[in-house]
């Protein structure tokens, strides 16, 4: 199973990137969504997947009885999303007020603080 | 965000309440449950928001206690005084310290409990922060 | 120790001296004095430790940990440059009080000035070879510095770049031998690597070394092809020129290489490089000479004349040549700062340095006159001047090299400079004044005294070579050569081939010099023929080509397309994991389980979504599909035994809905690609790297491990941090610091969120400074 | 003492909350920034001389037993780092007093100071690889809004394009520390060590290290990754720029120096002539994209990514000299770029504009200006008698020995280049006749910060011995990792 989840991973992973080399904001920002969603599915698969109960301590146990799983994927996963979550809030708002802001949802038209600056005076007259 | 209708509003105003408590039951059996400050603090931001979604943004900050932003600082200071705490039994910063005999209701607490009570403070705060001003961000 | 509080005074003076000039104005002249006449008086305090062969020595620490320290020793090379270099410096200082009186930047110049001549010292002074790095790359600012005072004109920006560049290029090739050179022989110590000939000269090092060291003294020094940055040069204002570009600061290469005989010396390649790089610049300085009508250029270029001779010498190396040498570095640091003083002062009076307005000054400047001729005769090499001494001995030098070429080379060369010596001293004062000729007016005592003071010194020394050989070239040679060489300099030596040489010289040189106007115009000729292949050419060929190649390949790597930087991004993540990945010949594998039947569903669902997803032009439908894939994943989660995070994906999932559903109505539909540019590539590297990441996954989950952390966490969970939640433990104890981390992540993103909305927008009206450029 | 080990991150936290607390009293929190930087430098030089004296702080949160818990270990490196981050946030913090203007500072600028110093430090300290994730994300989520904080058009695009792609830098990282767990089961950089070294199959660590090495790659600039750095610095007010061209790629830089010492030493692989490479790369492409520029901030951001490509070429080099070079590489090329980051500053605010060839004869109408430029450009341009010459001679030194001539050679002609670059800005802004007058007084603190830091960057030349021999030691440290992983794992929690 671990090949299958493997293999959604990398096509999310794949889809995503694909999405964020669109010239479209929304679509790159759709990208930055998947790939997120991604790499999370990644540590989780590589956290090693077998068939286990949750890393929970019953009652009346004093600790976890194997087979269960692994807990420590799961912290990092849940620190990662949560991270992402907030880094991607982020980047929806900078994408919308840029948006605003230069009028266009292009990357392409984008360059303008690429370009190297005209010459001020020269360009005035 | 300008429609809104009766229905949601009923429904909000007997969902809310119980989605915060839901949420407050996530919390505190976080520890031993499956749950946590980050479940707990979603779950109460998803309450709050429904009800910006099914009153008005405005209406929402009225019903909050603190400002999202104050929220945030006020978590913060709990999260960092919970491990700070620690330093003063001479352990180092973040060494949890319980108390002997379980509360009622809540079960032990210690540090580590203070510390997820800051962390739902900060989660709750930040996802009102941003969902409550991208509403009002009408433009 | 007097030494190295007199340098550390340098440095004080190079920032208080504009000061000091402002505050005392005229009386800053005795004050500035004090410092080359208190280098002066330590000299002479030693002179007698000097005559006797030995040196002073004082060293501090000052960077071992890499072997860089202070130390300092003055033996009879670096007090023969000392004498020169601080007399010839209080020399200039009073020049230029005359010269430069109510020059813009006349305060600032004082400082510059200190500033080199401390590094100047320095430089002959140090015994560690990186504090004599240092001091040099000081002379080559401070040269920088002085060459642009006239920073208003273009053309001085020009050559004080084009100087800095050259002198500097050659630091960097210096820099890289001297520390080939610590790596040879294990020490920076000059004196230890003087006695490590052998051990130098075998290591298979040496040659690049000796090429390294070599680029940095030949830049210095203006040697072919690296002469040009001399003449151009001349853009400073006299004084500079004649204490920094003709007496001082070029032989600082001369004095290097003259410094590091002993340890480089005595090869064939030593040998050939030498005299063949002296020789080229021999001849080529006087040939260029020969097309001037500019004061200073000619200077110039005579100057490079005669450092292609010292090097030459110095290439020859027995010590004949050695003594022939140090003869030459001081009569031309005597005549050559006389004539540039003199040429200054014509300047200053006629207001040209045009050798065709130039005339008839003899009877308005008779001092200026005076000195000229004192100075001139010097160059010509005629008795009783001690050119004529230094001229002897290089013709002597040469014929004993075996080579009689060399002596021919000299023959030719030296007769061109002579020439150029005649027009320099003499016709300005005594060529028939015409209706071109500028008029003079008159000259002042601080721009003839100087020149007239050095003029007559070398006279003094031609008349007593007693003096001049035991005091001065004498303790210079024997500390170039280690070992104990008496020199004997004599004027009249009797009629042998050198005297026969010089004698010719003199005449081929007078023959050219009365026929300036039929045959300058020829050399011009050629040099204006040559100019498209000359060395300053290249140099601003290359420089233009920088900058274009520069300009392209920014606007090639930086073209502002965001979809190419990731592409190139994550191509170089591809290339180099594949690089990894394939010159590692087995890798684990994880074995293939067959899937559940709701797996394979689950699977399935997110296929499809990300299919669809690529393919959609509807924003909502996007929404949708991505919150499909989200609930999905926790639904994912939740099958392998992961309730937390379920939970967590599956109520962040629904905040990130809701956050993108209420931007994305503010976004505009999807652009239409019009036609657009395949997205093949795009297809493949996508596919690349999802296909990549798979791989990544399945091999290094292979490996069996069990963790330690995990066993622990499972045993301690309950015990030790009382909670039954393990994940929910780790976050808020185990690695509770994590979460303190994140939950700042998020009260950034907070922050950050309403920044964004409050502040942008308002752009316009507020803004007043740091972004209107770049708009 | 080793409880102090923790300070940095606290302190910087609880002056962030403070920042967050008086939320809209802008002059208090102008001087809480003084304040607060202030509090870190005092505490960095109390923390190097402890470090100094004890080899290692080593602090175990949480008090659980290394490899359980999150370590923090100090060793001479990171105290190095913290120092040289809390003297720049110090000067900053000064000069920022008027630099940045009302609105800035009402919607958060200290609290997001603070909170970016938190994430540096966090990520020079740490002893856990998931751990400097988190400190790495603080950090740049502070940076994407410090970036595009005022909210002027150019500041939005070019934030777009640097939180995009540092994005993919973070998730590069993700990836990578997730595999490290899964191939190790372990996070603990000091545990991982000793796990990494006991793989039969040599290519699977490896595989890991080309993915750190993308990742720090993007955080540090290097080529060919670097794109998000001249797209985005020269947008944000420019003591943000001289806190982030001070900051953020060293951290990446930083990163790579432990990851690479520590966890997976990589020389006599295939990635150390990798790198080699890379650095000559990042050494050309940086200073040509400089030489093309005619803003004085572009040009300057071009030579961030040259100086890094310095840094690279130490840890390429892998020696204890080369890596002594890096560190101290490092310090000298903060305290030297953030220099000419702040005088191109008061340069823009005297004549309102950063264009080169607008500007001019600033030598005549702002000699002391002219004094604060020629130090640290003349040090940047590796001359002497400046700390930017003890860098290079000590790289070039470790290249030559190493018998790598070609970086050498490469490394010399970038640092020609540089000088030629400075020499550009010399001519063009303080030596040619201006087209536009400098006008105005500059207010006293900012020459205070700015004369403070060119002071600074002139003593750690002239005064190098100290420096020098604690980057000695500090690489002597490095390449003997048996000591840190023995100090982490054994030593008293």
């Amino acid at each position: 199973m671990n090949v299958l989840l493997a293999i959604t991973a990398g096509v999310l992973f794949g889809g995503g990137l694909f999405m964020m080399l669109r010239r479209s904001l929304v679509r790159v920002l759709i990208g930055l969504l998947m790939i997120s969603n991604a790499v999370n599915l990644i540590i989780f698969t590589a956290g090693r997947l077998v068939p286990a109960r949750p890393p929970l301590i019953s009652a009346g146990e004093s600790a976890l009885q194997p087979p269960y799983a692994d807990p420590v994927p799961q912290a990092l996963i849940l620190t990662a999303i949560v991270i992402s979550f907030g880094v991607t809030a982020f980047a929806i708002v900078l994408m919308q007020q840029t948006y605003r802001s230069l009028g266009n949802a292009d990357m392409n038209e984008m360059r303008s603080t690429d370009t190297p600056v005209e010459d001020e005076e020269e360009a005035a007259s | 965000m300008k429609a809104r209708s009766m229905l949601l509003q009923v429904a909000v105003a007997y969902l809310m309440p119980l989605l915060l408590i839901f949420s407050i039951f996530l919390l505190i059996r976080g520890h031993n449950e499956v749950g946590g400050g980050f479940v707990g603090g979603l779950v109460a931001a998803a309450a709050f928001i429904l009800h910006a979604i099914a009153e008005s943004p405005k209406a929402t900050r009225a019903h909050l206690p603190l400002s999202p932003d104050k929220l945030i600082a006020v978590g913060l200071s709990i999260a960092l005084l919970s491990g700070v705490l620690a330093l003063f039994q001479g352990n180092p910063f973040m060494t949890g310290i319980w108390l002997k005999q379980p509360l009622p209701v809540i079960g032990k607490v210690g540090t580590p409990f203070i510390f997820d009570v800051g962390v739902y403070l900060v989660v709750i705060g930040v996802c009102l922060h941003i969902l409550l001003n991208l509403a009002e961000d009408e433009r | 120790m007097g030494f190295m509080i007199l340098l550390l005074t340098g440095f004080v003076l190079t920032f208080t001296a504009p000061w000091i000039r402002r505050r005392l104005r005229k009386w800053s002249l005795p004050v500035f004095l004090l410092y080359p006449l208190a280098a002066l008086a330590l000299l002479w305090n030693i002179s007698e430790t000097i005559q006797k062969q030995s040196a002073i020595a004082v060293s501090l620490p000052w960077v071992p940990s890499l072997g860089v320290n202070l130390s300092l020793r003055i033996d009879g090379l670096g007090w023969l440059f000392g004498l020169l270099i601080s007399g010839i410096g209080a020399l200039v200082i009073v020049y230029a009080h005359g010269y430069l009186h109510h020059h813009p930047q006349e305060n600032r110049f004082y400082g510059f000035l200190f500033l080199f001549m401390t590094a100047m010292l320095g430089v002959v002074w140090s015994e560690d070879i990186f504090l004599l790095f240092v001091f040099w790359e000081l002379t080559s600012i401070s040269s920088f510095l002085l060459i642009g005072l006239e920073h208003p004109e273009e053309k001085a920006r020009k050559a004080a770049l084009q100087a800095l560049l050259v002198t500097a290029g050659g630091g960097l090739a210096l820099l890289a031998g001297l520390v080939g050179l610590t790596l040879i022989t294990g020490s920076s110590n000059l004196s230890v690597m003087n006695t490590l000939n052998g051990k130098i000269v075998q290591s298979e090092l040496y040659l690049p070394v000796l090429l390294l060291i070599l680029a940095g003294a030949f830049t210095k020094s203006a040697q072919f092809p690296f002469h040009f940055w001399l003449p151009g040069a001349m853009a400073a204002p006299t004084p500079v020129s004649a204490y920094l570009h003709s007496a001082t600061m070029v032989k600082a290469g001369v004095y290097l290489l003259a410094r590091l005989t002993p340890a480089l010396g005595g090869t064939p390649q030593w040998h050939t490089l030498l005299t063949l790089f002296g020789l080229a610049t021999l001849l080529a300085g006087a040939f260029l000479a020969l097309g001037q009508t500019d004061l200073k250029r000619l200077l110039a270029y005579t100057t490079v004349a005669s450092l292609g001779t010292m090097v030459f010498l110095i290439g020859l190396g027995d010590s004949l040549a050695i003594k022939s040498a140090i003869t030459l570095i001081l009569a031309h640091a005597l005549y050559k700062g006389a004539l540039f003083f003199v040429a200054g002062g014509i300047d200053h009076s006629a207001h040209t340095r045009d050798l065709n307005r130039l005339g008839g000054l003899a009877g308005t400047m008779p001092f200026t006159a005076f000195a000229a001729v004192l100075a001139g005769l010097s160059m010509l090499g005629l008795p009783p001047a001690l050119g004529f001494i230094s001229k002897e001995l290089v013709y002597e030098a040469a014929l004993e090299s075996a080579s009689g070429g060399n002596a021919l080379i000299a023959l030719i060369a030296l007769s061109g400079v002579t020439a150029v010596g005649i027009w320099v001293a003499f016709l300005p004062f005594w060529k028939k004044p015409d209706e071109q000729t500028a008029r003079g007016h008159g000259e002042e005592i601080t721009l003839w005294l100087p020149p007239v003071l050095l003029g007559l010194i070398s006279l003094g020394l031609g008349l007593l070579p007693g003096i001049a050989s035991k005091a001065l070239v004498q303790p210079a040679v024997e500390a170039v050569l280690l070992k104990s060489t008496p020199v004997k300099l004599a004027l009249w030596h009797g009629f042998t081939p050198m005297l026969a040489l010089s004698g010719l010289t003199l005449a081929i040189g007078t023959v050219l010099a009365l026929n300036r106007m039929r045959f300058q115009p020829a050399v011009q000729t050629i040099l204006q023929t040559l100019a498209p292949i000359s060395p300053e050419r290249g140099y601003e060929r290359g420089l233009t080509g920088l900058k274009h190649f520069a300009a392209l390949q920014t606007n090639f790597l930086q073209n502002g397309y965001f979809r190419r930087y990731l592409m190139v991004t994550i191509l170089s993540g591809i290339l180099l994991v594949g690089i990894v990945l394939l010159q590692s010949d087995s890798l684990p594998w994880t074995s293939f389980t067959p899937p559940r039947f709701y797996e394979v569903i689950l699977v399935g669902v997110i296929l499809t979504g990300v299919f669809s997803v690529t393919r959609t032009s509807s924003r909502m439908v996007a929404a949708a599909l991505l919150g499909m894939m989200g609930f999905t994943i926790a639904l994912i989660y939740l099958l392998y035994s992961a309730p937390d995070l379920a939970m967590v994906q599956f109520t962040i999932e629904t905040l990130s809905v809701i956050l993108f559903v209420l931007v994305i109505y503010r976004l505009p539909q999807f652009t239409r690609t019009r036609g657009g540019p395949p997205a093949v590539l795009d297809v493949v590297v996508s596919v690349a790297a999802g296909v990549l990441v798979t791989v990544l996954v399945l091999t290094l989950s292979a490996v069996p491990h069990d963790s330690l952390v995990t066993s622990f966490y499972a045993e301690n969970s309950l015990k030790l941090a009382q909670g039954r939640n393990v994940v929910n433990v780790i976050l808020v104890d185990f690695r509770g610091f994590d979460t303190l981390g994140e939950i700042t992540v998020l009260a950034l993103a907070g922050i950050g969120v309403f920044a964004l909305l409050k502040l942008s927008g308002k752009t316009e009206a507020i803004r007043t400074s740091s972004q209107e450029e770049t708009k | 003492m080793n409880a102090w080990s923790i300070a940095p991150i606290g302190l910087a936290l609880a002056w962030g909350i403070m920042g967050l607390i008086f939320w809209q009293r802008i002059r208090l929190l102008r001087w809480l920034g003084v304040l607060g930087s202030t509090s870190f430098v005092a505490l960095s030089i109390a923390l190097l001389t402890m470090v100094q004296k004890e080899k290692f702080l080593i602090l175990q949160v949480g008090a659980w037993r290394a490899p359980f818990g999150i370590t923090i270990a100090i060793d001479l490196l990171g105290a190095l780092m913290v120092t040289m981050t809390s003297v720049l946030a110090w000067f900053i913090a000064l000069y920022s007093l008027t630099e940045i203007d009302e609105s800035q500072v009402r919607y958060g600028f200290y609290p997001l100071f603070f909170l970016l110093l938190m994430g540096v430090f966090g990520a020079f300290t740490t002893g856990d690889l998931f751990n400097l994730y988190v400190w790495f994300e603080v950090m740049l989520m502070a940076s994407f809004v410090l970036m595009a904080l005022g909210g002027y058009r150019a500041q939005l695009e070019g934030a777009t394009k640097y939180v995009l792609l540092n994005l993919i830098g973070s998730t590069f990282f993700l990836i990578a520390a997730g595999l490290t767990y899964s191939l190790t089961g372990t996070l603990n950089m000091a545990d991982l060590a000793v796990q990494i070294r006991e793989i039969d199959n040599p290519s699977l660590p490896l595989v890991l290290s080309a993915l750190f090495l993308i990742a720090f790659g993007i955080k540090a600039a290097i080529f060919p990754l670097f794109f998000w750095l001249p797209a985005s610095y020269h947008t944000p007010p420019v003591a943000v720029t001289a806190l982030f061209s001070g900051l953020l790629t060293k951290v990446g830089v930083y990163a790579m120096v432990r990851v690479f010492t520590l966890i997976f030493p990589f020389n006599g692989t295939i990635l150390q002539p990798i790198l080699l490479v890379l650095a000559g790369f990042t050494m050309v492409t940086g200073v040509l994209g400089a030489a093309a520029q005619w803003d004085l901030r572009r040009l300057l951001s071009f030579h961030i990514i040259s100086q890094i490509g310095y840094l690279i070429m130490g840890l390429g080099l892998f020696t204890p000299l080369a890596l002594a070079g890096t560190i101290f590489f490092t310090l000298h090329v903060v305290i030297a770029k953030a220099a000419l980051f702040l005088v191109s500053g008061m340069i823009q605010r005297l004549t309102g504009t950063f264009n080169l060839k607008s500007l001019g004869n600033l030598a005549q109408t702002q000699p002391g200006m002219a004094l604060l430029f020629a130090f640290p450009a003349l040090s940047l341009a590796g001359l002497p008698p400046f700390s930017g010459f003890f860098a290079k001679l000590i790289l070039v030194r470790a290249g030559l020995e190493a018998q790598q001539g070609a970086i050498v050679a490469v490394s010399l002609v970038v640092s020609l280049l540089t000088l030629f670059s400075m020499s550009k800005i010399w001519q063009e802004a303080f030596w040619k006749p201006a087209r536009r007058e400098g006008k105005g007084i500059l207010p006293v603190h900012m020459w205070g910060a700015v004369g403070g830091i060119v002071v600074v960057g002139v003593l750690l030349g002239l005064f190098a011995n100290p420096i020098m021999t604690l980057s000695l030691q500090a690489a002597e440290q490095l390449l003997q990792p048996s000591m840190y992983i023995q100090m982490v794992l054994g030593g008293q929690p």
